[in-house]
């Protein structure tokens, strides 16, 4: 009774989250709370489902990011339009790369993504006619949805952003519950026998990876909308880096682990700023500690409540 | 002492590529601010107090950045815009809302799409380029001149018009080679111009350590003709790294470094006292945004009235360490360009 | 055609690649032992340079016996990082420690930046600036020097591991770290040599490396990056591998950077490893069970 | 030789070894019973010293060793072939073996010792340089084997020791481990063809979810009832 | 039984690796509702031969038939979808889900409720999870799992993972099942199970294939029995006929013939 209605519960809160605060720059830091929420979610369909890392994930943000912008400056396309087509368009990337690349696994995968990813990014650096180069894409028209709008308030973006990864967060369970779902950790956990059940590998791979390209290109939509400024930066390593470790640390594999992962990120970064010249080592001191003691992601921490599970535990050596 | 204290927000690079232009940046503010502080303040004893944030050399962290400034910290007016890409965006935010202070950044779209509060006080490089443009032609006199530019709007602005300035009075224009923002090794384009045989190369470098390794390294390919670099771009740190290669490299800066201005002497002595950086172009820079506003500030007699403080600076010629400025209507400083050369590893001005 | 330029722009090629080199073969041996994926390699190319500068500055030391100090420096601070950030997860998820040596990472370049300032600083070599004329090639000293030094270590390094018992013992703790405990392997003795040796290298690398560009504290993750792509493209764990895969991206990268656009050149490299991986998933030199 | 005396192991919350003590004598062969999960291969690890107790002390010649890290212990002479093969694939057989008698103490040659292990599986030498994980089952266990012998044991445990072998080559192994017997190595073995292991013994443990139930001679053992329907399936 | 097709066949099937030829143009065939055992001493190409059944492994020459179906370059995952469950000589599960859940993901070939039933939570996907619980459980009962169904596979021991794959295996509700040393680490009793299992499954018309060296389970529950040597195959028959032939005392059964 409990367990079912604390989802409930969850996204009420979340809701009327900004409502407890009339500080216009709190509602900004939690429009971008669930926009890498919205990012480290479908990323977590990589890592956490299939297994594989990619450190390619930030080029789609920043190619949905620069579909939306460009078309809807250039063509006048409605923004909610706008949004879609940067799913199409980071999905039909993501189609193309998976493709290629997925056949491979392990660290080789990793890279060959990091390898398109920078690929990517290089020539939005250099396609100086479209997206104006290193300077990026300013005065990007604001959210608006359906006629609503346009949204200036912070608030009324972190709603629009808060229904999309309540939304996605829900696809995400409801994939674990289903064939599909079982098919993705099959095919993480051990491939040739995935393989001699039935599951076409290569195909539940490429679903999963397009499925999270898309949703990372509509999260670049939205982020483009939302601070209506964007740079070839949206595609770098320190962004790949920022997500894995909202993924790792909030607890990969699971839907609460990356909302929670993106949470402490944006919080730790606004709170160290008191940290001044500091601040930065101790971020990096509390992700490491983090690691190290709670290998498991911080979601571990409150597992009690659901259905223990016996670890196994490697005798490689006397701990 | 129980007055509230005038909060600036110095918006700076405090990590990334620019973490060490913006600590200049910021200590250069800083050594202005205990200046001021220690003669008193401003409007009647207020301290000018910094509050100092990390836009990590990105238009999204700047913009972040100038929304925490105004909205959470509510600081009276805004220093940032080291880098063009930043003050692009960060103006969107302030725009009409605050008084913000753009230093070194180039971009001409800074000012020419300012707004009423956005003032900048390095030369745009169309500035510069004029009038560097005219001293290569006339005194510098190349035959040919090959370019190693970085890859962003700066760089590729600077290929546009020195390809047109330097054709215009015959300067063989021999090649041009854009290189990325981490890049540390440049011998593959560095032997690629050498072997176009220039006159002259012209260096854009606006990061300082990539600056350094470009002069050593365009010496160790074996290229002994001149060396020019971008403007704006020399200051002590650069000698000192780049050594010897940086003998007889032309530069243009804002002051002549053998100006005898007595607050450039203040500054210089205040920043020696607090900081163990030699104090460079860019801390000047810093210090002379904290000198217009803390001065426009007291005319205007508010801190808080944009407005108020906007009129004021466009009222008048303002006395700073770098020589009188004036700003034009859209919000530019217009002040004085010289050109320098390293000799003896000293930054003298050609007179 | 030039051949000149095109023999220069080669030349130019093999001894960056000798960089990459040097950079990646530790970071080959840390993956090939303890199947780590190592961010924080680059790191300790970054401590390598730094410590060589400091040994020069405050000791007053020269700079060959500096870059000794550094890598003998380095090398010793790898029992400490293995102790603290790799020995406690070796039996975690990949994921989770790479996580932990991002960490390592950041909080290494932080701390430096903290310690040594955000300036960069010019580590000075005296071969640095002297030029060697071979024909109409034109070398520095010190890229010639690097390159000695990276064949040196490189023949040290994979003979040691083909052919010595210790070899052996780093190759059996990596594919399973049980079995090679049953067969009499101190695992953690290996743990701790190979963090050593990987250490060591990256520290030799940043300080013969280092003259030839400005030394700064996040100078870490470009070298990391570039550690990555060779050992890849080389095939994980493989000494060789890491010769043939840094060699190749050098030359490549000097070739698209000389001929086709500087800007480009990154970029060209990355496809170039994509097609290699295409065509062979493990690698030049990988073997082909992963 | 060995003795174990009230020794606990846990996995997390679960425990799988409960007070066991046992002791095995030079020169003795014994085996240890149990059906799957009974602890049978967490005793053997706990010995190698792969797994800490929880509680208990285990003496190896008197000395405790329950505290020392496996390398040490087989350095001693006590040397396992663990269940499940434990290889590295991608290494040589040559180099398994060449590995496996590395640590050994021993006064015979390692070239001895290799021809020994050569000729008991002849199949291993044709394959030399063949990669361990391209093996068939039954070849990679006794690569295991063999590798055991290498390190030149005093006293050697085996982990289902059988396991994926072919009837010719069990009968091939029962005889080798009788050599090794005669020879003067002290054998534990633990296996789940409970028949050959009670021919093989001279006495015999029976483990119980972590428990152990019953030690008997073999003999006796093997005639028991209790043991015929639970394990033989008689 | 010899009128009808059979329901796998292979031909010439013939694999090398490098000079080696671990399967040297084998044929074989079995019909719907046979129990066939395939024996021969280590290193004779069994597990090479299963590999080249399921898929997993491309057979250098000769060709393979199921249910009257060319399936010689079908990928693994089709033939399993055409019915052929399998378990590996070396254990394979999926190590860190729930024994409940490697047996649940096995029947991903007969449930088809995807994740937008799943999303919708539709009465299809309802009925279907039903139904896969209810196969799961009877499954692990059937394999003396049910105790351990709450805990991470590779927290087993290793007899349990043996059974678990054999689980998985019957999860996948194949119609052919080939089975990889199911044996291998039971005791004789549990052995004894393991052939009481193999024989319920085929009376409810599955066809299994069986590769084992423990000769009672053998002996006891094949129809028939196929022995490789070398790659090649030297003998075939009836149990008794096998455990007789004098070759294959002496390469393959030594002492056992005692036992058979
Ligand atoms: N790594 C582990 N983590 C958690 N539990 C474990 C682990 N290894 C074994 N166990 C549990 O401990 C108990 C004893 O296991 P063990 O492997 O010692 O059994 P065993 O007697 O060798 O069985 P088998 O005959 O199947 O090999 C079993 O319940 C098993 O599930
Ligand atoms: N990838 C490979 N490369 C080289 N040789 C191989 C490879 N795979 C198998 N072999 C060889 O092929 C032969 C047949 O192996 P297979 O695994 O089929 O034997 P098996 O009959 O299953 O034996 P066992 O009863 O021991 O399991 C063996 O000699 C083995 O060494
Ligand atoms: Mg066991
Ligand atoms: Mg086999």
């Amino acid at each position: 009774m409990m367990r079912k209605a604390l989802p409930f519960a969850a996204a009420l809160v979340l809701a009327l989250l900004p409502l407890g605060t009339n500080s216009t720059y709190l509602h900004h830091v939690m429009v971008l709370w669930m926009l890498y929420a919205l990012l480290a979610l479908s990323l977590n369909v990589i890592i956490g489902y299939l297994g594989e890392l990619s450190f390619g994930h930030a080029a789609f943000f920043g190619l949905g990011a620069y579909a939306s912008a460009i078309l809807t400056m250039q063509t006048g396309l409605p923004v909610w339009l706008g949004l879609i087509a940067a799913g199409l368009v980071a999905g039909l990337f993501g189609f193309v790369i998976g493709y290629v690349s997925l056949r491979i696994v392990g660290p080789q995968f990793a890279i060959l993504t990091l390898g398109f990813g920078s690929i990517i990014y290089t020539v939005t650096n250099y396609w100086d006619d479209l997206t104006r180069g290193p300077m990026g894409i300013n005065n990007i028209p604001p959210l608006a949805v359906w006629g609503y709008g346009p949204l200036g308030e912070a608030r009324d973006t972190y709603f629009v952003v808060l229904a999309c990864v309540l939304a996605f967060a829900y696809a995400c369970h409801a994939l674990m519950r289903s064939r599909t779902g079982r098919a993705f950790l099959a095919v993480r956990e051990n491939a040739p026998l995935a393989a001699s059940l039935g599951i076409d590998v290569f195909r539940t791979k490429l679903l999963g990876f397009v499925a999270a390209t898309v949703v990372a290109g509509i999260a670049g939509g939205l982020y483009a909308h939302y601070l209506r400024v964007i740079t070839p930066e949206l595609m770098s390593l320190q962004y790949m880096a920022a997500l894995i470790i909202m993924v790792v640390v909030g607890g990969r594999g699971t839907v609460v682990g990356p909302i929670l992962g993106a949470l402490i990120y944006v919080v730790l970064l606004e709170v160290l700023r008191a940290f001044g010249p500091l601040r930065l080592i101790v971020f990096a001191a509390l992700l490491t500690g983090s690691v190290i003691f709670v290998p498991h992601g911080l979601v571990s921490l409150w597992r009690p409540w659901r259905r223990r599970v016996d670890p196994a535990i490697r005798p490689e050596l006397a701990p | 002492q129980d007055k509230p204290p005038v909060k600036i927000a110095a918006i700076v690079p405090q990590s990334g590529a620019g973490a060490f232009d913006g600590q200049l940046a910021l200590e250069g503010m800083q050594a202005e601010v205990a200046l001021v502080n220690a003669a008193g303040g401003i409007l009647g004893g207020r301290k000018i107090e910094l509050v100092v944030y990390d836009d990590k050399g990105t238009p999204e962290e700047g913009v972040s950045a100038a929304r925490r400034a105004m909205e959470q910290d509510k600081v009276d007016m805004i220093v940032g815009g080291w880098f063009s890409a930043v003050a692009l965006s960060m103006k969107e935010v302030t725009r009409d809302k605050i008084i913000s202070v753009m230093t070194s950044s180039q971009h001409p779209d800074v000012t020419a799409k300012g707004h009423k509060f956005l003032f900048r006080l390095n030369a745009t490089s169309n500035m510069m380029s004029t009038k560097y443009g005219q001293e290569i032609c006339n005194r510098i006199k190349p035959k040919s001149v090959a370019f190693i530019t970085i890859n962003d709007d700066f760089g590729r602005l600077e290929v546009e018009n020195y390809t047109k300035l330097l054709g215009a009075c015959n300067v063989e224009i021999k090649g041009n080679e854009f290189y990325n923002r981490n890049d540390t090794d440049f011998t593959v384009a560095l032997t690629k111009l050498k072997s176009l045989n220039p006159d002259a190369i012209y260096v854009s470098a606006i990061n300082t350590s990539q600056g350094a390794t470009i002069y050593r390294q365009a010496r160790q390919t074996g290229f002994r003709g001149t060396l020019i670099a971008s403007a704006g771009n020399m200051n002590p740190k650069l000698i000192e790294l780049a050594g010897p290669a940086l003998e007889g490299v032309y530069s243009i800066s804002l002051y002549a470094p053998d100006s005898n201005n007595a607050m450039l002497k203040a500054w210089t002595e205040q920043y020696g006292k607090s900081f163990k950086n030699q104090p460079a172009f860019i801390g000047t820079l810093g210090a002379q945004a904290v000198r217009v506003l803390a001065g426009a500030a007291e005319k205007a007699g508010t801190a808080s009235d944009p407005d108020k403080i906007a009129a004021a600076l466009r009222g008048q010629t303002w006395p700073t360490l770098l020589g009188e400025i004036k700003f034009e209507e859209n919000g530019q400083a217009l002040q004085n360009l010289y050109l320098i050369r390293v000799e003896g590893g000293k930054i003298v001005s050609i007179k | 055609m030039d051949w000149t330029l095109l023999g220069q722009q080669i030349a130019n090629g093999v001894v960056n690649g000798m960089n990459y080199v040097l950079i990646s073969t530790g970071l080959t041996l840390v993956f090939g032992v303890l199947r780590v994926i190592n961010f924080a390699h680059g790191e300790f190319y970054m401590l390598g340079a730094f410590l060589t500068y400091f040994a020069m500055s405050t000791l007053g030391i020269g700079y060959l016996p500096a870059v000794l100090v550094a890598t003998v420096a380095v090398g010793a601070l790898g029992i400490l990082v293995n102790r603290l950030f790799f020995w406690p997860l070796r039996k975690e998820h990949e994921f989770t420690v790479l996580l932990s040596s991002l960490g390592l990472a950041l909080l290494v370049t932080h701390g430096a930046e903290l310690g040594f300032g955000h300036d960069p600083k010019y580590l000075n070599s005296p071969f640095t600036d002297d030029i060697l004329e071979v024909g109409s090639i034109v070398l520095t000293q010190q890229r010639v020097l690097i390159f000695a030094a990276a064949v040196l270590v490189l023949a040290a390094t994979y003979a040691a591991i083909r052919w010595t018992t210790f070899g052996r013992m780093m190759r059996a703790t990596a594919q399973n770290p049980e079995g090679a405990a049953l067969t009499g392997v101190d695992i953690r003795f290996v743990h701790t040599i190979t963090f050593v040796l990987a250490c060591g290298l990256a520290g030799l690398a940043g300080a013969l490396v280092g003259p030839v560009a400005m030394i700064f504290p996040t100078v870490g993750s470009w070298a990391v990056l570039k550690g990555f792509i060779v050992v890849i493209l080389g095939g994980l764990g493989s000494v060789p591998g890491a010769l043939v895969g840094g060699l190749t991206l050098g030359v490549v990268e000097a070739l698209a950077g000389g001929y086709v656009s500087l800007g480009f050149m990154e970029a060209i490299g990355y496809a170039i490893i994509i097609l290699v991986l295409l065509w062979r998933p493990q690698g030049l030199f990988g073997s082909a069970a992963r | 030789m060995l003795e174990l005396a009230g020794i606990d192991v846990r996995y997390g919350h679960k425990r799988a070894l409960e007070g066991v003590s046992m002791r095995v004598g030079k020169g003795e062969i014994v085996t240890l019973i149990g059906s799957n999960g009974a602890g049978k291969t967490t005793a053997l690890k706990t010995m190698s010293g792969l797994i800490r107790p929880a509680a208990g002390e285990i003496r190896f010649e008197g000395e405790r060793i329950d505290r020392l890290p496996p390398h040490r212990i087989i350095e001693r002479g006590l040397v396992q072939v663990p269940e499940g093969r434990l290889l590295f694939p991608d290494m040589t057989v040559m180099e398994h073996l060449d590995l496996g008698g590395h640590r050994a103490r021993s006064d015979q040659p390692a070239a001895k010792r290799l021809d020994g292990v050569l000729s008991l599986f002849p199949i291993l030498a044709e394959r030399r340089a063949q990669k361990a994980g391209t093996l068939s089952g039954g070849q990679q266990q006794m690569l295991a084997i063999g590798r055991a012998l290498m390190a030149a044991p005093r006293f050697l445990m085996l982990d289902e020791p059988s396991l994926g072998l072919a009837p010719v080559m069990v009968d091939l192994l029962a005889d080798a481990i009788r050599t090794m017997h005669a020879s003067g190595i002290t054998i534990l073995v633990v296996e789940q063809r409970v028949d050959l292991a009670l021919s093989l013994a001279n006495r015999g443990y029976v483990l119980e979810t972590g428990r152990i139930v019953i030690e008997d001679s073999a003999d006796r053992l093997l005639s028991d009832t209790r043991i015929k329907s639970a394990y033989l399936g008689i | 039984m010899t009128g009808a097709a059979p329901l796998i066949e292979a031909v010439d099937l013939t694999r090398a690796f490098g000079g080696l030829v671990a399967v040297n143009k084998v044929s074989l065939a079995v019909h719907t509702g046979e129990i066939v055992g395939l024996i021969g001493p280590n290193g004779a190409g069994k597990t090479t031969m299963f590999n080249m059944l399921a898929g997993s492994l491309g057979p250098s020459a000769g060709s393979i038939t199921f249910d009257g179906r060319d399936v010689t370059r079908a990928p693994a995952h089709e033939r399993a979808r055409l019915g052929i469950a399998r378990t590996f000589q070396i254990t394979s599960i999926f190590p860190t889900l729930t024994t409940r859940d490697n047996v649940r993901t096995a029947t991903y070939r007969t449930r088809g409720a995807g994740w937008l039933a799943s999303t919708l939570r539709t009465a299809a996907w309802r009925r279907d999870e039903a139904a896969i619980d209810a196969v799961t459980d009877e499954v692990l009962a059937f394999c003396d799992l049910a105790a351990q169904a709450g805990r991470k596979a590779d927290a087993l021991s290793y007899g349990e993972q043996r059974r678990l794959e054999v689980a998985i295996a019957l999860a996948a509700a194949p119609r052919l099942l080939l089975l990889d040393e199911p044996a291998a680490g039971l005791n004789p009793e549990e052995g004894q199970r393991l052939v009481g299992i193999i024989r319920k499954v085929r009376d409810r018309g599955v066809t299994v294939l069986l590769v084992e060296h423990h000769m009672r389970v053998v002996m006891g529950v094949c129809d028939r029995i196929v022995v490789l040597d070398h790659g090649a195959r030297i003998a075939e028959g009836t149990p008794q006929e096998v455990a007789g032939n004098a070759d294959v005392i002496r390469v393959y059964l030594g002492r056992e013939q005692a036992h058979a």
